[in-house]
């Protein structure tokens, strides 16, 4: 099971913050995921931001990044503290 | 030494600066950054702010770039504070002191950690002013920034 | 908005740090550099130092400094403190705080005051050490550091 | 007449902070006032250090600053504060 994170404008739009995803072999890379959840089109969309960030258990990382079953995965936008 | 705060409970950024200094006898040079809600923004007149975070996260990253930049540079104590929640305008949303033994190490450190603290750690601010509720949008500038510090990774060499 | 100081008494970086940006709404960036008397200088055990001016050339000169810094960036304020006489280990020299709308101006302007401060304000410092009392000597690393300022002075317009 | 001040080493070395010079019309620039000062020998020859710095009413000038009658000057080792 792969736990996908949601945080501000995303997490608005989808109206979720956080689902559970099944584990698949082909879900190689984040990219995978992201593409597998933009598919379902309408708000999901969202996910086709240019600005997209992403984190693989808590740390930043690049969408061409392996994942693994169990893993914690988020989304979000272009970060804006300080 | 490394100190990381994000929290919801207000904070004062001169009891903050006079913390970051005590007792080190070792130390020269102090450099400060604080930074506040204010009333324009791209515009909008800003009544205050709400900070979104990535809990347990937000913590991590900090402290990693409070690590990088003492691996670049040679500093006796590294202190970030960071809000979350909403903030009124004029308050501090962040603090960042950088001291050591001189002043370029500070300075150097200090925007480092502010460079990268705006482009690599988990927040996100809302604005509320009086054309409602909008996500801040990201800066351009600030990417620019950070991405000047990358090609520079040997500046350590420099201040020791 | 310029505010110097040359004074004998001893100061609080914390309350200045707060001075420095009670009130104003505008602005979203407060840097703050506060220097130290500290205990090693060149292998010497500092046990106080005496600083040495040229009073109304000092405040003169410190004025100027500041009017540059608010001509190449765009600054809300500009607060230059500095001590002269006899100053005891771990006190503060000098503090220079740089508000503005933006970091990267409050940065550059805070360094750029300092770099200046450092090699054109009339100020000599004498160390009294375990090794007797000797005169400071100047670091080519200041001249260098104010020299760069000088290669950019079109660094206003990247902050506007 | 020039007024001419000493500050710091130049200060306790010449053991006098300040002296007034008779003007004369060779005295065009700061430079000659450092040379006339300077050739006297002795601990005077403390003005011919590679570090000194030099004011005209107040404010930082090179040697070559031109001087005028009623001036005061000043020589100075290079600045320490901050």
């Amino acid at each position: 099971m792969l736990k996908v994170l949601f945080f501000a404008r995303y997490r608005e739009t989808l109206g979720t913050e956080q689902l559970d995803l099944p584990y698949h072999p082909d879900l190689t890379h984040l990219e995978e995921v992201r593409k597998t959840l933009a598919k379902q089109g309408g708000k999901w969309q969202v996910l086709n931001d240019t600005g997209l960030m992403c984190a693989r258990n808590q740390e930043l990382v690049e969408l061409h990044t392996p994942i693994q079953d169990g893993d914690e995965l988020a989304f979000f936008p272009t970060v804006t503290g300080g | 030494m490394i100190s990381i705060k994000v929290q919801t409970a207000p904070f004062n950024v001169g009891i903050e600066t006079q913390l970051a200094h005590q007792n080190n006898l070792s130390a020269g040079a102090l450099v400060c950054f604080s930074g506040f809600v204010r009333d324009f923004n791209d515009g909008r007149n800003v009544r205050s702010l709400h900070l979104e975070h990535f809990p347990g996260m937000t913590e991590k990253s900090l402290q990693k770039i409070a690590e990088e930049a003492c691996a670049r540079w040679p500093l006796l104590k590294v202190n970030i504070i960071h809000r979350v929640g909403t903030l009124n305008l004029g308050e501090p949303i962040v603090f960042v002191a950088t001291l050591s033994a001189h002043r370029d190490a500070a300075f150097h450190a200090c925007a480092f950690i502010m460079d990268y603290l705006k482009t690599r750690a988990p927040f996100w601010k809302k604005e509320q002013s009086a054309q409602g509720s909008v996500w801040v949008e990201s800066k351009d500038s600030d990417q620019y920034a950070a991405k000047k510090w990358q090609e520079s990774r040997t500046q350590k060499e420099n201040f020791e």
